[in-house]
């Protein structure tokens, strides 16, 4: 059994308008969408900007309410309050954020941040609680001093660190983290993706990594899946995804990233123009009539894609 | 005899403020006199006498609004004015013959039917009057015309010569010697245009235009423009039957309280009524001259010994209250330094009234009776021998020994009546006696007024004042039966002095003066109602008015103005 | 748009009528009413009692608010027992009154509040900025009655430049000689109330210039080479009166509830010193009529300063 | 160094200071520089390695009360710094167009589109409204907006992010500047949108035969769009050349580590190379020793030079300081 | 383990980052805060000392035989109002008096707005919509008028219930702006963080969002002191302030309205409304560098 299974989710925003300021429509920020994490992987979620990521990632930590639909940790359905109180669930799934400034009460010393979910959910005597906070900045890699400083007095990845310490503090099963290294700079985001490695690795923590950055999420993730308009188009291994991509949107998301290999520009841009005018024309027919996405066909034992007929693997590329 | 409760003005000093002009230059014809008159808010503006209820609305007709009766400087009411009256004793009538010359504005005549209508637009129900009195009710017939059971006629007024003839004769149930006097309550003074208004519906007549915007009057002066709520333009009225009126305009114009002593000082207007503390800032400017006149209110200390019981319309004491006990009442009396508030706050402008007849009222007035004189051993002999006996927080028990806290209620006032009050509290203070404010402060007029009439047993003392008609009567304000005896003092004594003051026997006027005196002397002794201060009315006047008069006689159409 | 205004209307209703019942009951709960202040010794006190049931005075309270509330259903707001005559015509003579004034009174206050705030918030840090601002904060911190007076006496008595009472000239005659008479009346309060107005306006668009100034898009214009001038008087300042744009709503309204105390020092009849006596005399209906004009007005400056924002600010949708 | 001819701008010894306290500090301290026509420069580095003051120093945007630059800018003959006011507005815009990163905080939020760029041509052109107008809707075609007769009208907060930042270049490019700066135009836009106004600005770069400043953190970009890279750190360019060389042959310790840390590099470790320490900030980086002596404490201080300068290692590429030649990663020397 | 090695804390000067000593801090580089300070704390020390000092009976007891007295006449400095009292006890005792009323306002609106204005902004929907028309509604509401009848209606009128009423009609503004700096602190990732850590909703409330609004809570304070006084003023002017028996610059200012006193002994309402002045300017010039400095800080 996965540690959690994610089954028909939807959420949905209303939108109200009119006279009366009643409810007219609804933002279908997440619509229906399946998926399972196992225990000490790292779970990627991809997608472009407003595609419903982040809706994801609260709706598991419990950050949003579930319009409808079930996450299964454990086999119970913790968008029941009572069921996440009986589970402890608060206390083993634990969220890291995009920004890590925001993410850390600035008025707080590092000390009463990482200690928060501590004191919330294991009571220890202060003293164990200090020896508590100092193996764990000792684990992200922090001086010990840094305890009695304040946020704003460390840099984006050492907050960023911090905030990691404080997800691992009371041993979660499961750590959201919603694009935790979009805001760094590329020495600092290495530190932080090894950091965060490195703990997977000690304590056996999966994680949900949200980013739109497909190549962090191709050094991270061994499954993921692409998200758009709220649900997914194509869900797969690493392999799957990025070597035989069968979604249009998919194929368009991986052309568009710039490669680091000046040689082939040209080569890159003349593909992703190809790909590009391919979307244009065919996204018919990867999309339903109102533009909604189609459901998952299972085309591998490990991928699935939102299209209408099953195409045999790597027909298309 | 009545009056109202107003926080300003009045006296009796023998100080040597003129109460006329004496500019003997010679008039410029067609002069503008500019009238102006303090007021917080702007005025109401209801131009009929039967339907206003304040002095305002009168005071800014008083050029056109003339009444009836012609008074001597003792308000005694004399021919000569535009009608003239005669009192039968023996048929109870009173005759009122109009002089014929008499017009309103618009030219038609004053006539019978005029005189009638007034009455008729105090007692009908519909025109909500509240000039509709007990007194008025001596009138025969009046109360079942109120009651719609005589339809359209007052048996008791009648028009020997017809609706449009000259005499109306009014029956009264009882003659009182007070009916000699104006002001005195049981008759009106005044008359309506009934040719003018008959086309108005009672319930309307309060907000029509005729009443508010156009009014007529056939006094000396007419209006002929008007600024709701602020300034009145007065023309002169030529019906008039008087003499030919002096001025060729006069304006009228309301101006707030802040700046009326800067405006008086300037000489801002030719006429501005005057608070009596702006006296001292004024009296040295050239532009004005101050004219004053000892006024007919007073004010007061009194106590709450008892309610007033609605249903039989009596007053009744209790022997329980605080102050039943006379010595209280008399300590109080000899603890307020009165004569010196008067000298420090009222200087040349105010002193201790002596009596509750002003001096103003001249032969009525007993001068034998001398003010409660600032004693404080004196006071406090009178409490210790009575038996309230000083404790040793310094203030006095009741006689039972109890503590004692009197509540005193007043309005509130500007910074003078506090110091005033200030010093009284202090006072009672010193003698032992614990005074405080009723409601922990002073309470604004409609509340002071609501505890006084509601029977509220939430104060032991209270201080006011009375403002009196020109006919001196106490018998409204201190009789038995009086809802404005708020006291609620009732004594046999007291009943007989009253019933005598209006008695058939007073209308020989020695012996009303005599139970004036034993009233007042009686009063003095019991302290039911102590007298306290009395200031004076003031006017600044400009130099260029001439025949000016603040005499109860003076006519409007004298005044006239000079270079 | 106007489905929005409709509808914020449509809301306005039981705001109003929630105010209506609250000032009613607690005007009702005030000790004595319209005759305790008026009983005088001339009149008698069964008569006084027998009017009081006449008006219905004794009635229980409820019978009495829908009473009143019925007869506003049909455009009567009942008679000032002070004034004798109906609320409606003394509040639409005293309204107009304060109505004019109060406009005159913001336009100026515009004119004054707008220049002062730009030249703060454009120079600031000068010693000119720290002259305006101690204006607008001495403004503030002065009671404003001190500040009437005080200019009254000046310019009405000692200078006489303005006339010192009313709101027209008696003898002011004719439509365009009426209408200078009464400009002449309200320049002088109008002119005061403008000063102490100011004080938000400066106080705003003073920091909005600052703030705006150091914006993106000024950057951009200025990469764009638009000369210095145009930047300021196009840009920084355009955004910057925005939050002013808001503000005017709340500006009348403020104005019109503030004419209290510029009515009595001036003896200028209008609603705010109504609203005062007809508290001190009990007189409900008037009371109670003048609270809700008070209402409906500050929520109509309110809806007013939505449409403003909407017109000038195309961030804000009206649909 | 490109002929003349063909050289638009050229940058010497600019030093750019900013104010802090009482003190000012070079946040571009002695970046020498050439753009030429028909080419686009990318300047890399990290945040705070002072890519935006040198792009605000060339357009002369600085609040020069609490800024002290000093060296040369010159175009065509004109050396920018110290410029007066009425000149560089006359340029801005006219020849030197500028983009910037945040394309909804850069556009005024209450003039309507057409009216914004219609405001570059106001001032640099005698076209008269009707032409502005319809010079305008030429951009917004030229820039790839759908309709641009209604975009024209429309309010900023209308768009969606990759037609605003359309909209800032449209405004760039308005007067055909021969110099455009973009600083960071993409950061904010998806990858998808990115790949297309990265392709939009080499469009125009061909059509107009304009120089581009083209700032980024992203080495993707730079690799796919710059014909020369400077790569800048701590205020200092510590290596510049063509894209080629600087892909293919890094020299200077900080690129070759920037490179390494870039998680699509193929390497084997599962681990991402991770650079020691954290780059200095604006008090901190005043040093004349290498800036970045601090980050690779292994290599030996005598590897470095005692006043770095830049050194031509072979036509164009430059590498400041001489630790590049014994420079090696941590884990290779211990390897 | 490959740990990272980078420990030195980038070297950000350190800001104490509590409300209150950032504030201090902040101020220490205004000079026209610190004069501010200085001279309320000068008033301050003066009224509280002089408070004590100063026996009750000074301000009650009247001597009219010394009323009206001007400055330096018989050893009152400031002169005497017209009960013979000496102005400058009557004008210590009377800005004490202001000032704790002033201050007691604040602190009640403070306390109410804090605690409605967060938990609406902090709960949003439905309750916050509800909360929001409450005080939309109280905005309508005629303040003036309603303070008016209300201190007529109350029996025993005292400082109390006026602090007691003003209060009731000053925690909409406060209400408000706490609310919206909740509602944007509340898309702060720290709450969310707070949230996933277990922490319950009334402890992120104070506990965590507060301290955030703390300068804008202590500069709203202060500002609403200063505005406080001008209330009571403005009620004292209309007949509806404090009883005479105790002091305030409101009572004093009145004073002023006394056509009489006004030109003829200003001594009785200008050093009272001179006072006032300086007293509102210095708590105003404080209250905004309070503001600069919250607002420095969040600029870093
Ligand atoms: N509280 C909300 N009310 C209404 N709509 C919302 C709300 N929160 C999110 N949405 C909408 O839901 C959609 C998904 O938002 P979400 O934040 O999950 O996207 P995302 O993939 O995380 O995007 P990004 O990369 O920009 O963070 C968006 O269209 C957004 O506008
Ligand atoms: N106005 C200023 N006053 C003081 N210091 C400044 C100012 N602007 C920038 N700095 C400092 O100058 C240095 C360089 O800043 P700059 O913005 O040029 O960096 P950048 O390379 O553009 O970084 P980013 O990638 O974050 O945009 C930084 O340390 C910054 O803190
Ligand atoms: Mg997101
Ligand atoms: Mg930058």
């Amino acid at each position: 059994m996965a540690l959690i299974e994610i089954r028909d989710l939807k959420i949905h925003y209303p939108i109200r308008s009119g006279f009366f300021n009643r409810v007219t429509d609804h933002v279908l920020a997440v619509d229906g969408i399946n998926f399972d994490i196992e225990e000490g992987e790292t779970y990627g979620l991809i997608g472009e900007s407003g595609s419903g990521k982040s809706t994801t990632g609260k709706a598991i930590v419990g950050l949003e309410k579930a319009t409808s639909g079930q996450i299964l940790y454990k086999g119970e359905d913790v968008t029941k309050p009572r069921n996440r109180k009986k589970l402890q669930y608060n206390r083993d799934v634990q969220m890291i954020f995009q920004d890590s400034l925001s993410s850390l009460n600035p008025k707080k010393r590092i000390k009463d941040i990482i200690a928060e979910p501590i004191r919330n959910f294991e009571h220890l005597a202060p003293a164990d609680e200090t020896k508590r906070v100092q193996e764990l900045l000792d684990i992200v890699g922090m001086p010990a001093d840094a305890m009695y400083k304040y946020p704003h007095e460390f840099s984006g990845g050492q907050r960023q660190r911090i905030g990691i310490a404080r997800a691992v503090s009371t041993n979660p099963k499961l750590i959201v983290a919603d694009e935790p290294v979009s805001a760094l700079d590329l020495s600092v985001q290495a530190q932080v993706l090894n950091f965060m490695k490195e703990i997977q690795k000690e304590f056996n923590i999966s994680y949900l990594f949200i980013s739109h950055d497909l190549g962090v999420v191709k050094h991270m993730c061994r499954n993921m899946a692409i998200m758009t308009r709220g649900r997914f188009v194509e869900v797969g291994t690493r392999e799957d995804i990025y070597q035989h991509p069968q979604h249009i949107y998919t194929q368009r998301l991986l052309s568009a990233i710039p490669k680091i290999t000046p040689a082939s520009r040209m080569i890159d841009k003349s593909n992703r123009k190809r790909v590009e005018a391919l979307y244009q024309e065919e996204s018919s027919k990867y999309y339903g009539p109102d533009g909604k996405v189609l459901d998952l066909k299972q085309v591998s034992p490990t991928h699935s894609v939102a299209i209408q007929d099953p195409v045999v693997e790597g027909g298309q590329s | 005899g009545s009056g109202s409760k107003s926080s300003s003005s009045s006296n009796s000093s023998t100080s040597t403020l003129a109460q006329a002009t004496t500019n003997k230059k010679a008039t410029v014809k067609g002069a503008t006199f500019k009238f102006g008159y303090q007021l917080v808010s702007p005025f109401k503006g209801v131009f009929a006498n039967e339907l206003s209820t304040e002095a305002t609305d009168t005071d800014i007709s008083q050029f056109g609004n003339e009444p009836l009766f012609k008074v001597n400087d003792s308000y005694q009411i004399v021919d000569g004015g535009a009608a003239n009256l005669k009192l039968d004793d023996s048929a109870k009538t009173a005759t009122i013959t109009i002089n014929p010359n008499v017009k309103w504005s618009d030219g038609k005549p004053l006539v019978a039917e005029d005189i009638v209508y007034a009455y008729k637009i105090i007692a009908n129900p519909k025109s909500q009057s509240q000039r509709y009195t007990g007194a008025l009710q001596n009138i025969v017939g009046l109360t079942e015309y109120h009651d719609g059971k005589s339809g359209d006629n007052i048996s008791g007024i009648t028009t020997p010569d017809g609706e449009n003839g000259k005499t109306v004769v009014i029956k009264f149930k009882e003659m009182k010697p007070g009916m000699k006097f104006s002001g005195n309550g049981y008759f009106w003074e005044n008359a309506e245009p009934y040719h003018y208004l008959k086309d108005v519906a009672f319930d309307k007549l309060i907000s029509s235009d005729k009443v508010r915007k156009n009014p007529i009057f056939f006094g000396p002066y007419k209006i002929s423009k008007m600024v709701s709520g602020q300034s009145i333009e007065w023309v002169p009225n030529t019906y008039y039957y008087g003499d030919k009126p002096q001025l060729g305009k006069i304006t009228v114009e309301v101006i707030s309280p802040n700046q009326a002593p800067t405006a008086a000082a300037q000489g801002k207007y030719d006429y501005l009524g005057i608070g009596p503390t702006s006296y001292a800032k004024i009296k040295d400017s050239k532009n004005v001259k101050v004219l004053g006149r000892d006024s007919l209110s007073y004010s007061y200390m009194t106590f709450n010994l008892g309610k007033y019981d609605a249903a039989k319309s009596t007053n009744v004491m209790d022997d329980k209250k605080l102050f039943a006990d006379k010595n209280l009442r008399l300590a109080v009396a000899y603890a307020m330094n009165v004569a010196q508030v008067a000298e420090k706050i009222y200087p040349n402008t105010g002193s201790q009234s002596s009596t509750l007849i002003p001096a103003a009222f001249g032969k009525y007035h007993d001068k034998s009776v001398k003010a409660y004189a600032y004693d404080l051993s004196k006071a406090e002999k009178l409490l210790d021998d009575a038996g309230y006996k000083k404790g040793s927080d310094g203030y006095r028990t009741d006689k039972n020994g109890k503590k004692m806290t009197i509540r005193w209620l007043t309005t509130t006032g500007n910074s003078n009546t506090d110091a005033i009050n200030q010093t009284y509290m202090q006072a009672f203070k010193k003698i032992g006696l614990h005074v405080v404010y009723a409601t922990g402060k002073p309470v604004d007029f409609s509340v002071y007024q609501d505890k006084l009439t509601s029977g509220s047993n939430d104060y032991d003392m209270f201080d006011g004042s009375w403002s009196l008609s020109s006919e001196p009567s106490p018998s409204d304000l201190y009789s038995a039966s009086a809802p404005f005896n708020f006291t609620h003092f009732v004594t046999a004594k007291n009943t007989e002095l009253l019933n005598n003051i209006d008695s058939q026997k007073a209308f020989d006027t020695s012996y009303r003066i005599d139970q004036f005196n034993q009233w007042q002397q009686y009063m003095h002794d019991e302290a039911y109602v102590i007298p306290t201060l009395t200031t004076k009315t003031l006017v600044a006047v400009s130099p260029q008015v001439k025949n000016l008069s603040l005499a109860p006689s003076a006519s409007w159409a004298d005044v006239a103005m000079t270079k | 748009m106007w489905k929005t205004i409709l509808r914020r209307i449509l809301i306005m209703i039981p705001q109003i009528l929630l105010l209506s019942v609250i000032v009613f009951f607690l005007a009702k709960l005030m000790p004595g009413d319209p005759f305790s202040g008026q009983i005088t010794p001339q009149m008698d006190p069964k008569q006084i009692d027998s009017l009081r049931r006449q008006l219905g005075l004794d009635d229980p309270l409820w019978t009495q608010y829908f009473r009143w509330i019925g007869n506003l259903f049909h455009g009567d707001l009942g008679m000032s027992y002070a004034y004798k005559r109906p609320v409606i015509s003394l509040i639409a003579e005293r309204a107009s009154n304060t109505i004019w004034l109060s406009l005159f009174a913001v336009i100026l206050t515009y004119l004054i509040g707008v220049p002062l705030g730009v030249l703060a918030g454009r120079f600031k840090g000068t010693r000119l900025d720290s002259g305006i601002s101690l204006y607008a904060y001495s403004v503030m911190a002065i009671p404003s009655f001190v500040f009437y007076l005080i200019a009254l006496l000046i310019f009405g008595y000692q200078l006489k430049w303005f006339p010192t009472t009313g709101s027209v000239a008696l003898d002011a005659s004719g439509g365009v000689g009426y209408i200078m008479s009464r400009l002449y009346h309200m320049v002088l309060p109008a002119i005061l109330q403008a000063f102490l107005g100011t004080t938000g306006i400066i106080l705003y668009l003073r920091s909005g210039i600052i703030d705006n100034s150091i914006e993106d898009y000024v950057r951009t214009a200025r990469a764009k080479g638009v000369p210095e001038k145009v930047i300021f008087n196009k840009h920084i300042l355009r955004n910057s009166l925005l939050p002013i744009a808001a503000f005017m709503g709340n500006t009348i309204t403020g104005l019109i509830s503030g004419s209290l105390f510029v009515e009595s020092v001036f003896s200028y009849p209008g609603m705010g010193k109504l609203a005062v006596d007809a508290m001190t005399t009990r007189d409900y209906a008037t009371m109670t009529s003048l609270t809700l004009l008070f209402g409906f007005l500050t929520l109509l400056g309110n809806l007013l300063s939505d449409i403003i924002m909407s017109i000038v600010d195309p961030r804000i949708r009206v649909e | 160094m490109d002929k003349p001819e063909n050289q638009l701008l050229d940058i010497q010894h600019l030093h750019t200071a900013f104010r802090v306290g009482d003190d000012f500090y070079d946040a571009v301290e002695d970046v020498n520089l050439t753009l030429n026509r028909d080419e686009i420069l990318a300047i890399v580095g990290e945040s705070g390695s002072g890519k935006s003051t040198l792009a605000t120093s060339v357009i002369g945007l600085h609040n020069l009360q609490n800024t002290k630059i000093t060296g040369d800018i010159l175009y065509n003959d004109l050396n920018l710094v110290g410029l007066n006011e009425t000149l560089y507005n006359r340029i801005r815009g006219n020849d030197i167009g500028m983009i910037f990163q945040d394309p909804l905080a850069a556009l005024n939020p209450l003039m309507r589109i057409g009216e914004q760029i219609g405001e570059t041509l106001l001032y640099h052109t005698k076209l008269n409204k009707e032409e502005r107008d319809h010079r305008v809707l030429e951009l917004l075609g030229q820039v790839g907006i759908p309709n641009p007769v209604r975009v024209f009208k429309q309010y900023p907060h209308e768009l969606s992010g990759g037609m605003r930042q359309r909209v800032v270049i449209a405004i760039a490019i308005a007067c055909k500047p021969p110099i455009l700066i973009a600083d960071e135009p993409t950061t904010a836009l998806d990858v998808t949108i990115q790949a297309q106004i990265l392709d939009l600005l080499e469009n125009i770069q061909q059509e107009t035969h304009s120089g581009i400043i083209l700032i980024t953190h992203d080495l993707g970009v730079v690799a796919e769009t710059a014909d020369r890279v400077a790569v800048m750190y701590a205020g200092q360019i510590v290596e510049q050349g063509t894209v080629q060389a600087i892909f293919e042959h890094p020299l200077h310790p900080y690129t070759r580590s920037l490179l390494r840390s870039m998680p699509q590099a193929d390497n084997d470790s599962d681990d991402l190379y991770v650079i020691e320490g954290t780059v200095p900030d604006l008090k901190h980086m005043q040093t004349d020793d290498c800036r970045f002596a601090a980050r690779i404490p292994w290599i030996p201080a005598s590897a470095h030079e005692a006043h770095p300068t830049m050194h031509e290692v072979e036509p164009g590429h430059f590498v400041r300081c001489t630790c590049y030649k014994t420079f090696h990663f941590n884990d290779e020397a211990e390897a | 383990m490959d740990k990272v090695s980078d420990t030195e804390a980038v070297t950000i000067p350190a800001n104490p980052p509590s409300g209150f000593k950032v504030v201090l801090r902040e101020l220490r580089h205004d000079k026209g805060a610190i004069v501010a300070v200085v001279v309320v704390a000068l008033i301050l020390l003066t009224t509280i000392i002089g408070g004590f000092v100063i026996p009750h009976s000074d301000l009650v007891d009247a001597n009219i035989l010394d009323r009206l007295g001007a400055p330096g006449v018989n050893g009152h400095i400031l002169g005497t109002d017209s009960s013979g009292r000496d102005i400058l006890k009557y004008l210590i005792v009377g800005a004490r008096n202001s000032i704790g009323i002033g201050v007691s306002v604040a602190v009640i609106t403070e306390v109410l707005g804090i605690i409605i204005g967060i938990t609406a902004g902090y709960f949003g929907g439905i309750l916050d919509e509800v909360v929001m028309r409450v005080v939309d509604f109280f905005m309508v509401l005629p303040t003036l008028l309603m303070i008016i009848i209300l201190v007529t209606i109350v029996p025993n009128f005292n400082a109390l219930s006026l602090i007691l009423i003003i209060s009731s009609f000053g925690w909409m503004g406060t209400t408000r702006l706490i609310r919206s700096a909740v509602l944007s602190q509340s898309e702060r990732d720290y709450v969310a963080a707070a949230k996933t850590s277990g922490t319950p909703s009334w402890k992120i409330m104070f506990g965590e969002v507060m301290p955030n609004i703390s300068s804008l809570i202590i500069t709203d304070f202060v500002l609403a002191v200063a505005g406080n006084i001008g209330v009571e003023t403005g009620l004292s002017y209309l007949g509806f302030g404090l009883p005479p028996d105790t002091p305030s610059l409101g009572t004093m200012i009145a004073y002023a309205n006394d056509p009489d006193l006004i030109l003829n002994s200003p001594w009785m309402w200008l050093p009272a409304a001179l006072l006032l002045l300086v007293l509102t300017l210095s708590i105003n010039a404080f209250g905004n560098a309070l503001r600069r400095a919250a607002d420095s800080r969040q600029r870093t």
